[in-house]
């Protein structure tokens, strides 16, 4: 099967439908798709992602979203509603749990019932389609500010179905953002596909009045990963969905840690999505930034950690991302109490509102970097859609199997993981090693220099080592991960 | 392969792949030949990899919080293989949450495994006791 | 008496310490002035605080170090070693009593007795003169850092004596910070005279091989205070210092939260009392600066209180200040516990490692914010100079007198209160009445400018009312005022 | 003077002046007049204010944590002052360290105050209260 980027008709979407719901049996809850469209409109537009995040782009605020879900709706809504009133988040999630993101619905249920029986959840998120319409719906009901889907689901098909028709006006994952990080053997022409399905059932709400935001998920595998690429998989994805009918977008960035590198990359996710957005022909689409702090590894220590989560608050807020997700003081130990999500929350509140008045000024740094960020990028997003024959659904697959565009550490085995990013002597993320990206001499030369100064200022050759020293550093308090 | 065949892999429904390449290269380097069936890996698959190239030891991740679950019958599932004094070590954010770490390390040797690690242990400490537990130097 | 800047002789000296070490029994343990030298030379290096300060200067490193100081001796020993081992400090404090920081030994006995009474320390600090020599150099003696005596103390004659032959090897405040702030009635004749006394002391232990850091008392009244007026006070104190013997000075600076103001005082402190110095004839002088994390009203709330604690922590390491002086959790709650206090240090540490490979880099913002701040400073200094017929001292007191110098909010009847600091809209701290500090139109332009663009903003004539709501913004989340 | 006039200061050692100038700013802004002695003021300055101005109320601040040693003693000295039935107040950080407020709030509730206030209180709560303790408006 070739899948190329072309939008569906709705015959095409409509007669996969039935088959899609007949997955689980709770898909049948949805079979009529414009009752969901009904009770969207149904719903106070303070329950819009679009909207809010809009509102606040206009406003130069940044919003402040958690990550969180746990087993059971009744606790589900107890820790959102926490989260909510004592946590003060401006937007909120429902984490979906691993078996759910991996299709194991009955792995889910068998959670469900542990956690009945246990009186904790075993699961690591909500499992959002074994409870069906009607609990979702209650969630969405339970709390007053918008609520958003995130996961990690290559096939997250059902998963929309049920979602959004419950009232949830944001859909985290992407064809390639939600499978190369999330997947092992899933090719990306299936996963393009599952998520041209979810991009075109949001075209169709969209069609009929109810605007549901789009948010491609940008961290990718969390660790070291240079700008450029997660910009490319960023904008790519933004295109897939446009095409579909997707008009509202939130593209996303990891923090790396480096002031300058992380606010000139926010800026120029937003100057290149809207650029390459209207260039293939997409008007009138809203492109909205979302901030990750810190996605490696956290310090055990709780105070550290907090030090940790206040730099992404502070980074966020001076690169005026639209929103932030949140870390926790208990990252280190997996997932947190709903005290420590609320605790990670408002430290970050309290930071994004100190700081709301102040921006980074442009800098020869800053410049310079957001130069190389947009070189780097075009210089990708260009092969692809040249190996593509001008298609970029065709483009991207090729692309990944050529190593035009490439994620360190993911578990895909349709990646080709040739590229080795390690830091430079000033904490920016570089390439070691630039595998197959198809970079000119002048970047490739950029990267090399920048290596090479801090491999003198550490006297070592620069290889594997620092790589992993890099990955290791933030848990011992530093950056830049220094031999001893 | 020789005495110094392991299995390493992350169980389940977990796709964290960063530390698992760490450990991979981490215990290559420490002189180990390592059998990584990456992320995404069940219990069959570690069972498999360990009978087909003859490995001493299974090194099981779990980052996710579902490490209970997915762990639970690993020891059993290899006495019925035939491999059942092989070594099972855990590691990882095995549960959900942050509870104390004794009770958790007390479920998961009852479970059978050999010895299990928190999170944030670094790889030098299971290589140590790796090499202990199969005489090497 | 006219007060001149003119290093005593060690007659005049010795002769008055008979006096002053007659005002409390401890003092006869001091009488021997070569004893303490000697005992200062016994002690490794690694616990002189000047030292340290200037390896930490040269390798762009930000020490961390925390306020402290209880009631009695051993557990002001067990809370210093706490916050060694657990807080990770980098240099230690003994921050002395209210009651002694007034000369109130009789009140501060009957605090150490009431502590033993009922197991709680019932002082917020140490009352060093009340223990004792032996006492204090238990304290030197439990620690492996640095240790500085930290008070607000106008007349600390009596402190120094005894704290300097006990170890310690740096102490806070000065003749001007140490009053204005201090103090309600008492005169600067009086306490720069007592501070010659205490500069004369320290220039003699040089004299003798004993180097003994110097540290003005940087925040003032720790709210709203323009850069310009801290600097000033710092870089005269610097001077009289100087003119006493002293060699090693730490200038301090209080946060303001504006990163590009905070950046632009740390340097411009640096730069501007290096020069003063020099044009002055203090040669060979080493200068080192000290950055306090927010000084004025804290969050209640302990997260909100980590994101403002990292805060002061990143701008800190991005200002590359020598040490950076830590705010704990419990900020808003009084003194804190040691655990509080060790998660300040832990949550800044953090920071200070993570940003040691960045800084902010110059902007045309920060280079108009560094010559804005260099002009005012100049301004007020030459003024002082000027009125004071050629002498420092005489200058500043006639200065204070007729409001040239001005500290905001002071409890001195010595201090002129004319002038009104408030934030501008980027939250830098700006004047809304300059009073009477001998600026020319166009810094009196610059701050009308500023200070009305953010009444435009805010739709509002600036007055007293926007002073308040600034002092009450952070302990809302915010840093500027705004109305509701 | 009036039914409106109060005194206001910091007690004993304490120097902390900036929300000395604020109680003063929006208790004259509430149409107090406001006698504010400052900052380092000894009970016998409180009380002398308090009887040279015929003030209705005395509002005792204190930040620094020695309150409770500056603040015994207080009522019964007003009460040989002559003054036994003056409104006292107090608020700020009060004691030492981070503890319950409640046994605090009663401790001073025990020395005579009639009304006690917890750091970050703003001005217009005891402004309410004081309105209401004088029966004005």
């Amino acid at each position: 099967m070739e899948v190329l980027n072309k939008k569906w008709s709705m015959e095409k979407l409509m007669s996969l439908r039935k088959e899609i719901l007949a997955t689980w049996p709770t898909g049948s809850d949805v079979e009529d798709i414009d009752a969901g469209i009904e009770y969207q409109k149904s719903l106070p537009k303070s329950k819009n992602f679009a909207a809010k995040l809009l509102h606040a782009k206009e406003n130069g605020i940044t919003l402040v979203q958690p990550r969180a879900g746990v087993a059971l709706v009744n606790e589900h809504i107890g820790l959102l509603q926490f989260l909510q009133n004592e946590g003060q988040a401006d937007l909120l999630p429902s984490t979906i749990d691993s078996y759910t993101r991996q299709n194991r619905y009955q792995e889910a249920e068998k959670g469900i019932q542990e956690s009945i029986s246990s009186g904790r959840s075993l699961l690591n998120g909500f499992p959002a389609v074994n409870h069906g319409l009607e609990n979702c719906r209650r969630v969405v009901e339970s709390v007053n500010v918008p609520v958003q889907v995130r996961h990690g689901t290559p096939d997250a098909r059902l998963l929309a179905e049920i979602t959004l028709a419950a009232g949830f006006t944001d859909y985290e994952g992407g064809g390639i953002s939600y499978n190369i990080p999330y997947a092992k053997n899933v090719s990306l022409e299936k996963t393009i596909y599952y998520w041209q399905y979810v991009d075109r059932l949001i075209g169709y709400y969209h069609e009929n009045g109810v605007v549901i935001n789009r948010e491609p998920f940008g961290p990718l595998t969390g660790t070291l990963v240079p700008p450029c690429i997660s910009h490319t998989v960023a904008i790519v994805e933004a295109i897939l969905a446009a095409e579909q009918g997707v008009h509202n977008l939130t593209l996303g960035y990891g923090q790396c840690g480096n002031l300058v590198q992380d606010v000139a990359a926010i800026q120029t996710l937003q100057e290149l999505s809207e650029e390459y957005l209207l260039k293939n022909g997409y008007e009138n689409r809203h492109v909205t930034t979302v901030f990750h702090q810190w996605m490696g590894g956290f310090p055990q220590d709780e105070a550290k950690a907090f030090g940790v989560i206040s730099w992404g608050a502070a980074t966020a807020a001076l690169a005026k991302a639209t929103k932030v997700i949140v870390k926790t003081p208990h990252e280190a130990m997996g997932i947190p109490t709903k005290e420590a999500n609320a605790q990670g929350l408002r430290t970050t509140k309290q930071l994004v509102n100190m700081l709301k008045d102040q921006t980074l000024p442009l800098t020869n740094e800053l410049a310079e970097e957001k130069e190389m960020i947009k070189k780097e990028t075009r210089a990708i997003l260009d092969t692809i859609l040249k190996v593509g024959d001008g298609d970029w659904a065709r483009g991207i697959i090729r692309a990944f199997e050529a190593g035009i565009i490439d994620v360190p550490f993911a578990p895909s085995r349709y990646n080709a993981g040739r590229i080795l990013p390690a830091r430079d002597n000033n904490g920016a993320i570089r390439m070691l090693d630039t595998g197959d990206l198809p970079f000119d001499k002048e970047i490739i030369d950029f990267h090399k220099k920048k290596i090479a100064e801090r491999g003198e200022a550490e006297e070592r050759e620069p290889s594997f080592q620092m790589v992993i020293d890099d990955i290791y550093a933030i848990g011992k308090g530093m950056l830049v991960g220094r031999p001893n | 392969m020789g005495n110094k065949t392991i299995v390493t892999g992350v169980i389940g429904a977990d796709v964290h792949a960063v530390g698992n390449r760490i450990l991979d290269y981490a215990f290559s380097q420490a002189g180990f030949d390592v059998v990584n069936i990456g992320v995404l890996a069940s219990q069959e698959e570690f069972i498999q990899a360990a009978i087909e190239t003859g490995a001493k030891a299974i090194l099981v991740s779990s980052l996710y919080g579902h490490g209970e679950m997915d762990c639970r019958g690993l020891r059993e599932k290899c006495e019925e293989s035939g491999i059942g004094e092989i070594i099972l070590y855990a590691g990882g954010n095995l549960v959900v949450g942050k509870q104390e770490w004794e009770p958790v390390k007390e479920k998961f040797l009852e479970m059978g495994f050999n010895r299990v690690y928190p999170p944030g242990t670094l790889p030098e400490e299971a290589i140590t006791h790796l090499k202990a537990d199969l005489n090497i130097e």
